[in-house]
């Protein structure tokens, strides 16, 4: 690895990214920093995505991927939120380790 | 390019009808204050699109630039997906907590609509994106319908799990898909397939991002090690959804999955092997993490149901174990092991559908579905548990139910693959599955009811949906032909031998 | 008088007893008295027709053999073999003829002497059913032309005498008699199954003149002589548990519970001597070494025996002793190879113990009778050391007793005395021949403590005073029906019926009719020839019977001296050699012995074995041990399942790890997508490592 | 040759008409409880006549085994018929039965078996219409076991009787009912799923020429398995003596060993024997554990007879082990009904030891043992049901003296005790002397140690009548009625049936001399003549 | 220094965005008030941005800030506060076993870094000239070989629009 940009530096950086959030869903209790844990894997994927379609000179499909990823990102919060709503509403809380009545 | 377009779009009738249904269901909802108007459109609108799933039937082609295939295939999920859909509609009908819902049973009809779009979708994506796409719109509609009771602090909070889990699983495999896509340089499962076919990939970045795409799918497919959420979604979703994601959603899951590896990584162009086996590109050495994942799967979703007193948490593990078996199909990497999942999965349609209706007419009349609930149920409503019976022991395996039919062409084709001792796991699996569901059996038949003993009665329409899941349980089992052959020639995959 | 007939007069011979049988059987309470004149006056048919058998065989067929012969299952053509089938049949020779006179006759009379004796029983009836059905097995193993046929009559003897023995099964002592012999005689009988698979496995064929053909023929089993030796020695065994051998002779002592009638017909007369008759029968293929050893069993057998008689004081036990030590004898005589001798033993025998036993039979009825008067329910009406002066009571009875006693001692002119004279001439000439003198020995010593545990009964019970004059006074003879087979059985004790001369029986007709067989084995493992013998036994005949009567007399005197004129007190002997009285008296402890090895033995492991199958087998594929209540306290709910529904080694090991996997089913979505997160790596890292 | 009524074949009369009995059962009302008992009882006495008839027309020198020519009764149409898809080959399977020498007896003593067990439910009272519809059921199972000749089919009446069988067991059982019919489902179950894989093993090995097209296809059928030149060169159980053979060898071994039951694998036996009711009882040991050596010697000896012969020795010694092991667990029990159950597994010790002899009287012997075990064991657990029945104990200690008490029931008693203790002049004797003949003749040491058995079943057999039967009456059952007519009815014919047989055996034993001296000589020709003859 | 003196002026520039990510990123993760975390997430939407736009996908960078930080965000800071009482402010969500996770997290950044390292990427000379805008290109892909995947993201939406909407609207008391 050079110090000079190239591929793996993009690289790197969503690995990182996708650990941090990894890290997030593993340890945040508010059920809404989960989802925030869960945007951060999203767009370290969407990082992957163009760096390899730009150093690949791969294609457009990188680009294309990041969007659709972005507009699944956007539902996928929506409806996340909608159902957290709901949780808070019938539970009092979003701690997600105190939603655990279903289990052996 | 349009005229490409233009002659792809009709080859979408089915998936046109069935955002059709979607919109006029909306409608339907807003208009009509009678909600059965909406159960009638929908099923309406999957009766025309099993109509055109017909009509695609002997189609072999890729549409969209490759997006989307349909073929024999897609085609044979696309029958298993959309008869699930209808019987599920029928559930619907008579679900108390489907009915109870009464303002929000237009949108429980339209997710229902969306989520068997995203299926069909599933079986046919050929593209890497489409079939992140397709199953993000199931999965976005099935977060939805687990909490669709969302009064029910379980149902809700089965919805935050799977919503949690999915995002994350999808993540995964989203990161999984970039990193093929940065090796191959394309999301296009054919191109993919060529360049991994000239061995033109590092190993070990394959392997990861395979890993991570396969966690997706076996998140869909409910495999061990990333079937958590299963169990308790299932347990806290009204169960006419658990039955339909039991079944279609697996279905679909599998159909994509199955694709996926022989489009993908098969390297057709080796020809030593016998007929119907294929090779794998080089350097992919996920047979072995499959076979590891199929093992792990049924042993522990058997396991485990042992140990289950609510019944519909007991058929989520045996559904997970289930997806174990149709595993041990995948692994035969071939033709003869594609045609027994897809063979089981006909069968598993009706039985296991069969056993969550039992579930939901039990939990309807004694409102529990715990499995004390079913003591002397023999007596009580002797049909019932006549059927649940039959149910069970078709999906213990053993003859001459449509069970065994399954089974045995599963285990067929493992032996004919020489995969003997994964093959005797496979049995040994059936033998302890026969533990849990003879504890149903017990409390039906061999104890007495403890509460009420009252004669458990049930309408017709109950008793007509129970015969059209059990009549085929039982015949399949009898005369397998015919659905033999339609899942023989339905192995077939554009653009693969 | 053809061939023909007399093998079909034979057929009724057979039959009459079983049709007295299923007669008794199904319709007996419905005869009149039960039906014992049907079964008397069959057997007294049979007789008949065995007595003009005998005359024939003897008078118009000496020295033919007659024979009949049925195919019974037909296996077809086997490969490797051929045709392959069993036939099964009849054969007639001497010693059948006499067999069957001797099984009727003896019979016939303790169906006569039975009933006086049952009369009042319980299962009158039934006893004379399974009277019948004993000389029907009886007649059968004397008629059988083969082995499996012996076999079978060999069992079905066991069987009848199993329940005569338990006929009074209320009484445990009398179920215990009873299952101890036909357990005791079935390891004989396994022992005689082993031998004539040895034989069937070579020859393909049960019949004896086939097989002593083949072996005559030079076809050894295995082609090796040591298994000739060990299929004679093996067929022996049958006639160890029958005729009660050391060391399988503990049964007969205990199957003195049974009725003493059926003791005198079965466990003294007939199917006791079935042994010999079989070693007579399988004589021809018996070799040297398998001799030898017979003859050894046999005076082992008589020896200890014979000193267990002494210290006995029930007098059925007594008796019962001296026939184990009288069928030692015939074993003796037939191993030494005094083969005609020693079957002679066994006929006159029959005669002379069945009528020993008949007489005991009257003294207890008596005895019994004048108890039961008495009303006294204690004393034991079979102790010797409760009777005496019998004979001034009951003369009949005592002048037949003493004729036996005679007899059985070897005292001149008594049929025993030729029988007995013969067998220890043979052992003697055994001893010049081989070296063996043990045998001779023994033979000699056993005449004189037969002599004296004879006598011993004789004085006790009926000379000197009575114990009790009270009871004296209520004794009286036995009835007629009694009586007179006691007369008759007396008669037959003297030399005239076989021989003309009293001090040797080899001129006499049994001597002729019965000759020693040519012997089949190779010569090089054969015994002395029957001419080398005869040579030989010439020489010691007058030193034989010398000896024989001197010890004889010494015995009597002894036992005239101890316990008539009580110069000598058996007490106090007794008392001075405290450890040999106790073991005799004990019977040499064998029934301890037995009890404490082969019998706890069998049913301590068969505990074991059971605990170990309910536990550790049935533990280790049902995890049903010690674990599982090791587990279950970790769940309570293990052992409810474990016990309600699902059980064995996959239920436990499957429980175990369910609960293992269970457990990280938390209900908290974090954990599950740890979970997924270690999946991945593993999967990843998985092929890192292989 | 063929025999029909009503163009239907008497075979398919025989496995098919409980099913009509049985839907007839389930249509009638659920009051008339009589009416059920006289439909299965017509059933049985039906099935009775086939059997007669049957007995009547079999012809005695037909050997069968593997030659479809020979085999008698036969039906054979096709089943299953799945053309072939690109490259998945066409699926054939026949509806095929026949009997032969081996399966014959075993048919009629189904039929039997069946008929005394409907009497012997007479008495039954809970759930009435449940009961003989499974019970009907069970019977088809059994019946199709019997005279299947396709294996698809075999394997499909196999795993029919299961269920019934459990449901049998865990309804109308003893108070641990529950327990022992889970354990017998399991333990069969994971039996026949391991026959399963050897069976579609077999499948994917074997192809005939079908005459009709020409076209060679995998096929089940049982006959052509028998055949080496059947098994495709290269295919996984192709050749002789390989790997594969014996592990699949091993396979259908476990599976039938489960039900015959042999050590280690019994222990499901006693429990389901104690805890199923007196008919089921008399089902279990007087049929289901004929299948697994009927099994083993239609199926896993003649299609294996190179591992067959390989392991001829290890299962002449687990007979061996079953025999005096059964033998001496019997001796300990206290229950009557479990000394019965221990004394099974003992006398299928014989049957094994007789079967692995290799020889035509050890084959006949075992026949011929397991239809006199059937007849025998049934009389048994009919004994013990009646003494059940009136006093609610099996305790041995608990009787003594029943014999004044109750005579005829004695007398029958005395014919079922001494029949299986193997006296001569009843059935059980002929059988077990023939087996042990056969046996010396090929393991000669293992044999004699076999015959400790025979002290020892008598020596359990003569306590067990002794602490039951003799000695003085206690008390409490001073007002036990002796047997009544029903009971007669389902015993006597038995008691007839093993004294016919024990004084004149040829003519069962001619019923299956000629199949018993063929497929000796099958397994000895076709696997290891070398190995033996060292 | 040699090193740090070859650096171009884009390669400063990616390093900053890098660090702007990365730290953000952290803070979004480790923070202890929810508040900051989600102000602290807008600055890594941001950072991604920039890096897009460094790989010349402007678009991207246009529509992610657009999309995440106008809408996503905006949707989870509605959310916070929805869900946060006013009197008792449960902002300071907690951690859970902090210490596992760590070390998976920290495995799996190392392993992927591992790979990613290894891997011999397919990398033919960056685009020294990029196109000035992707936006055109981008249009035409979404009306051609897009089509499909576009439209169905259109359900998809439509799908999320009336679910949402059925799951966080309050019922009415059922009477």
């Amino acid at each position: 690895m050079t110090i000079h940009l190239s591929l793996v530096h993009f690289l790197f950086v969503s690995a990182v990214l996708f650990s941090l959030g990894v890290y997030a869903v593993l340890t945040r209790r508010n059920a809404i920093m989960v989802l925030m844990g869960i945007e951060l894997i999203l767009n370290s994927a969407n990082i992957n995505f163009i760096a390899f379609g730009h150093y690949g000179a791969l294609s457009i499909d990188g680009q294309m991927a990041a969007i659709f990823v972005i507009i699944l990102a956007a539902c996928e919060a929506a409806v996340a939120l909608a159902i957290v709503l709901n949780i808070f509403q019938q539970f009092n809380t979003v701690n997600v380790d105190d939603v655990d009545a279903l289990r052996d | 390019m349009l005229q490409l377009i233009l002659q792809s779009i009709g080859y979408i009738r089915p998936e046109t009808a069935l955002v059709f249904t979607l919109l006029s269901a909306i409608v339907a909802d807003l208009v009509f204050k009678r909600k059965a108007i909406v159960a009638g459109i929908v099923l309406g609108g999957f009766a025309a699109v099993a109509y055109y799933v017909v009509d695609e039937i002997g189609v072999n082609l890729s549409i969209f630039s490759n997006m989307l295939a349909v073929d024999p295939f897609a085609v044979y999920f696309k029958f298993v997906v959309v008869t699930a859909s209808i019987i599920i509609v029928l559930f619907s009908l008579s679900s108390n907590e489907v009915l109870s819902s009464t303002r929000r049973i237009g949108e429980y009809y339209a997710l229902l609509v969306a989520m068997t779009t995203g299926m069909f979708f599933m079986v046919g994506a050929s593209n890497l994106l489409m079939m992140y796409l397709s199953l993000e719109l199931t999965s976005i509609s099935s977060y939805l319908l687990a909490g669709f009771t969302k009064e029910a602090p379980d149902s809700a909070e089965a919805s935050l799990k799977y919503v949690i889990y999915g995002a994350l699983s999808s993540g995964f495999m989203l990161y999984g898909i970039s990193i093929i896509y940065g090796l191959t340089g394309s999301l296009d499962l054919y191109s993919i397939n060529q360049v991994l076919t000239q061995g033109g990939a590092g190993r070990l970045a394959l392997l990861f991002g395979g890993v991570l795409a396969i966690a997706g799918f076996g998140y869909k497919i409910s495999a061990v090690p990333f079937h958590f959420w299963t169990p308790d979604v299932y347990e806290g979703a009204p169960v006419t959804i658990t039955a339909f994601l039991s079944v279609a959603s697996k279905a679909a899951g599998f159909a994509m999955l199955m694709r996926f590896l022989k489009v993908g990584f098969a390297d057709l162009t080796v020809a030593t092997l016998p007929a119907g086996l294929w090779a794998t590109v080089k350097g992919f050495e996920l047979t072995n993490v499959l076979i590891i994942i199929a093992v792990l799967t049924m042993t522990l979703g058997n396991l485990v149901a042992i140990w289950q007193d609510n019944v519909k948490r007991l058929l989520a593990y045996s559904s997970i174990a289930h997806a174990g078996y149709m595993l041990l199909g995948l692994v035969v990497l071939g033709n003869d092991g594609y045609a027994a999942t897809m063979i089981y999965f006909v069968v598993y349609l009706f039985m296991n559908l069969g056993a969550f209706y039992v579930v939901m007419l039990v939990a309807n009349k004694t409102g529990s579905e715990d499995i004390q609930a079913y003591k002397g149920l023999g007596s009580r409503s002797p049909l019932l548990a006549v059927a649940m019976a039959i149910f069970l022991v078709s999906l213990t395996g053993l003859p001459p139910t449509a069970g065994f039919i399954g089974k045995l062409y599963l285990f067929a084709a493992l032996i004919r693959a020489k995969l003997i001792w994964l093959a005797i796991v496979g049995v040994l699996n059936s033998v302890i599955s026969l533990y849990y569901y003879v504890r149903i059996f017990r409390n039906m038949f061999l104890r007495d009811s403890e509460g009420s003993a009252e004669p458990l009665t049930f309408d017709a329409m109950s008793i007509v949906v129970l015969l059209v899941l059990l009549v085929p349980t039982l015949a399949l089992g009898l005369y397998f032909g015919p659905l033999v052959t339609f899942a023989q020639n339905s192995v077939a995959m554009f653009g693969v031998r | 008088m053809n061939q023909e007939l007399i093998l079909q007069l034979s057929a009724a011979v057979l039959f009459l007893p079983l049709a007295s049988f299923l007669l008794i059987i199904f319709f007996g309470k419905r005869l009149p008295r039960q039906g014992d004149a049907i079964g008397t006056s069959m057997l007294g048919l049979a007789l008949l027709a065995s007595v003009v058998i005998l005359l024939a065989k003897l008078l118009l067929f000496h020295d033919e053999v007659l024979d009949f012969t049925f195919t019974w299952v037909d296996f077809k053509s086997v490969a490797g073999i051929g045709p392959l089938k069993i036939d099964l049949g009849i054969m007639i020779d001497n010693i059948t003829a006499i067999m069957l006179v001797v099984v009727t006759l003896i019979s016939f009379l303790v169906h006569l002497f039975s009933t006086a004796y049952m009369s009042g029983d319980v299962r009158y009836s039934r006893y004379f059913a399974y009277l019948g059905f004993f000389s029907f097995s009886m007649l059968g193993i004397v008629l059988t032309n083969n082995f499996f046929l012996m076999y079978v009559f060999w069992e079905l003897v066991g069987i009848s005498s199993y329940l005569l023995i338990g006929h009074w099964y209320e009484k445990k002592s009398a179920a215990d008699a009873s299952k101890k012999a036909f357990i005791v005689n079935r390891v004989g009988d396994v022992g005689m199954f082993i031998g004539i698979n040895i034989l069937w496995a070579n020859y393909h064929t049960f019949t004896f003149e086939k097989i002593f053909a083949a072996i005559a023929g030079g076809q050894i089993p295995y082609d090796s002589n040591p298994w000739l030796t060990a299929a004679g020695i093996l067929i022996f065994c049958g006639a160890i548990g029958k005729s009660a051998q050391f060391p399988l002779h503990v049964w007969l002592p205990d199957a003195m519970e049974g009725p003493t009638p059926v003791s005198a017909l079965i466990h003294a007369a007939t199917m006791v001597a079935a042994g010999v008759y079989l070693v007579a029968r399988t004589f021809p293929m018996m070799t040297a070494d398998a001799l030898v050893f017979i003859a050894y069993v046999g005076a082992i057998t008589a020896f200890i025996s014979a000193t267990i008689a002494i210290a006995q004081n029930d007098i059925k036990k007594v008796l019962a002793y001296s026939t184990i030590s009288q069928l030692g004898y015939m074993v003796l005589g037939l191993g030494v190879g005094a083969y005609t001798a020693g079957f002679f033993h066994l006929v006159t025998h029959a005669a002379f113990k069945a009528g020993l036993f008949l007489g005991s039979g009257s003294v207890i009825h008596a005895m019994h009778n004048a108890l039961h008067h008495q009303g006294d329910h204690h004393t034991d009406a079979q102790d010797l050391r409760n009777m005496g002066g019998l004979r001034k009571k009951m003369p009949v009875t005592f002048w037949a007793f003493l004729v036996y006693t005679l007899a059985i001692c070897g005292v001149p002119l008594t049929s025993g005395f030729l029988s007995k004279d013969e067998i220890l001439a043979g052992s003697l000439a055994f001893g010049k021949l081989t070296g063996q003198t043990l045998i001779p020995v023994i033979g000699f010593l056993v005449a004189g403590l037969t002599a004296f545990y004879m006598f011993r009964i004789v004085i006790l019970a009926f000379l000197g005073d009575h114990k009790d004059p009270a009871r004296f006074e209520h004794l009286h003879e036995s009835p007629k029906a009694m009586t007179i087979p006691l007369v008759v059985l007396a008669c037959l004790s003297f030399f005239a019926f076989y021989s003309f001369n009293p001090f040797g029986a080899s001129s006499g007709w049994f001597f002729h009719a019965v000759e020693r067989p040519m012997t089949a084995v190779p010569n090089a493992v054969a015994a002395a020839s029957a001419e080398e013998f005869e040579g030989v036994l010439h020489e010691s005949h007058v030193t034989a019977m010398m000896l024989s009567l001197s010890v004889a007399g010494l015995g009597i005197l002894l036992a005239y001296v101890t316990y008539y004129w009580k110069k000598i007190s058996a007490e106090k002997v007794a008392k001075a050699l405290p450890p040999v009285h106790a073991f005799l008296l004990n019977k040499w402890y064998f029934d301890e012995l037995y009890g404490a090895t082969a019998v706890a033995g069998t049913v301590g492991f068969s505990r074991v074995l059971a605990w170990f199958d309910s536990k550790i087998i049935d533990g280790i594929v049902n995890g049903a041990g010690s674990a599982t209540r090791l587990v279950s306290f970790a769940s309570g709910k293990f052992d409810s399942i474990v016990v309600d529904g699902a059980v064995n080694l996959v239920a436990y090991l499957a429980g175990f790890f369910g609960l293992l996997f269970r457990k990280i089913q938390t209900g908290k979505v974090q954990t599950y997508i740890a979970f997924v997160l270690v999946g991945v790596m593993v999967f990843f890292f998985i092929y890192r490592i292989v | 040759m063929s025999f029909t009524i009503l163009n239907v074949g008497i075979l398919t009369w025989m496995t098919f008409l409980p099913i009509v009995g049985m839907v007839v059962v389930l249509l009638l009302p659920k009051t008339n409880k009589g009416a059920m008992r006289w439909t299965a009882l017509a059933v049985t006495v039906f099935q009775v006549v086939l059997a007669g008839l049957i007995y009547a027309n079999f012809n005695r020198g037909m050997t069968g085994i593997n030659s479809a020519e020979t085999m008698q009764f036969k039906e054979l149409f096709s089943w299953i018929d799945i053309k072939s898809v690109a490259w998945f080959g066409r699926i054939h399977i026949d509806y095929f039965v026949g009997i032969d020498g081996i399966s014959a007896p075993m048919v009629l003593l189904t039929a039997l078996i069946s008929f005394v067990a409907v009497i012997a439910s007479w008495n039954i009272e809970k759930a009435v219409k449940g009961y003989f519809a499974l019970f009907l059921l069970l019977d088809t199972g059994m019946m199709g076991v019997f005279v299947a000749l396709d294996f698809f089919l075999f394997y499909v009446f196999w795993e029919v009787m299961l269920l019934p069988m459990y449901f049998l067991i865990g309804v109308w059982g003893g108070p641990r009912r529950e327990y022992a019919a889970i354990k017998f489902f399991i333990y069969t179950l994971f039996g026949s799923v391991l026959m399963l894989l050897a069976l579609l093993a077999l499948y994917f090995s074997v192809t005939v020429v079908d005459p009709a097209t020409g076209e060679k296809l995998h096929t089940f059928n049982m006959l052509a398995m028998m055949n080496p030149a059947n098994f495709e060169p290269g295919s996984i159980l192709s050749g002789l003596n390989t790997y594969w053979r014996y592990v699949a060898y091993i396979a259908l071994f476990i599976g039938f060993a489960i039900k015959v039951p042999l050590f280690p694998f019994h222990t499901w036996l006693p429990d389901a024997h104690v805890e199923a009711p007196t008919a089921i009882s008399v089902i279990l040991a007087g049929v289901l554990l004929k299948m697994g050596t009927y099994g083993l010697m239609r199926v896993a000896f003649p299609i294996f007879p190179d591992a067959a012969m390989y392991y001829l020795y290890p299962l002449a010694f687990i007979g061996f082990i079953n025999i005096v092991y059964g033998a001496l667990c019997a001796m300990a029990q206290k229950d009557f009904k479990k000394l019965i159950a221990y004394s099974s597994i003992s006398h299928m010790g014989i049957v094994i030891l007789g079967m692995t002899a290799m020889n035509t009287q050890g084959m006949m012997g075992a026949v011929f043992q397991m239809f006199n075990h059937g007849t025998i064991t049934a009389m048994l657990f009919l004994i013990v049901g009646v003494i059940y029945d009136r006093s609610h104990t099996r305790g041995l200690d608990d009787f003594g003296g029943l014999m004044n008490q109750m005579p005829k029931y004695s007398a029958i008693m005395v014919i079922a005790f001494f029949a299986a203790l193997g006296l001569p002049g009843l059935s059980g004797f002929i059988s077990e002397a023939f087996s042990f003949l056969g046996a010396f003749q090929t393991f000669r040491w293992l044999a004699v140690a076999s015959t400790l058995g025979i002290i020892l079943t008598a020596a359990y057999m003569l306590w067990t009548l002794q602490r039951v039967f003799l000695g003085t009456l206690p008390d409490k059952w001073k007002e036990l009625p002796d047997i009544n007519g029903r009971e007669l009815v389902a015993l006597v014919p038995l008691a007839i049936i093993v004294i016919i047989l024990g004084i004149y055996p040829a003519p069962m034993l001619n019923m299956m001399n000629a199949s018993a001296n063929y497929l000796v000589d099958f397994v000895r020709g076709g696997g290891g003549l070398t190995l033996l003859g060292k | 220094m040699s090193i740090l003196t070859d650096l171009t002026t884009t390669d400063i520039v990616f390093y900053v965005f890098a660090v702007v990510v990365i730290l953000s990123a952290a803070v979004v993760v480790f923070s202890k008030n929810i508040i900051h975390s989600a102000f602290s997430l807008m600055f890594t939407f941001f950072g991604v941005a920039g890096l897009y736009v460094l790989l010349n996908a402007d678009f991207i960078a246009v529509t992610q800030v657009l999309v995440y930080v106008g809408g996503i965000l905006v949707l989870l800071l509605f959310g916070v506060m929805l869900t946060t009482r006013v009197v008792d402010i449960d902002t300071k969500a907690g951690t859970l076993h902090a210490i596992p996770a760590s070390i998976l997290a920290a495995l799996l950044v190392g392993t992927l870094c591992g790979v990613f390292w290894i891997t011999d990427w397919v990398t033919p000379a960056p685009k020294s000239a990029a196109p000035a805008s992707t936006a055109s290109t981008i249009g035409q892909m979404l009306m051609t070989t897009y089509l499909l995947p576009f439209e169905v993201a259109s359900v998809v939406l439509l799908v999320a629009m009336i679910g949402a909407a059925m799951i966080a609207r309050r019922e009415k008391k059922r009477t």
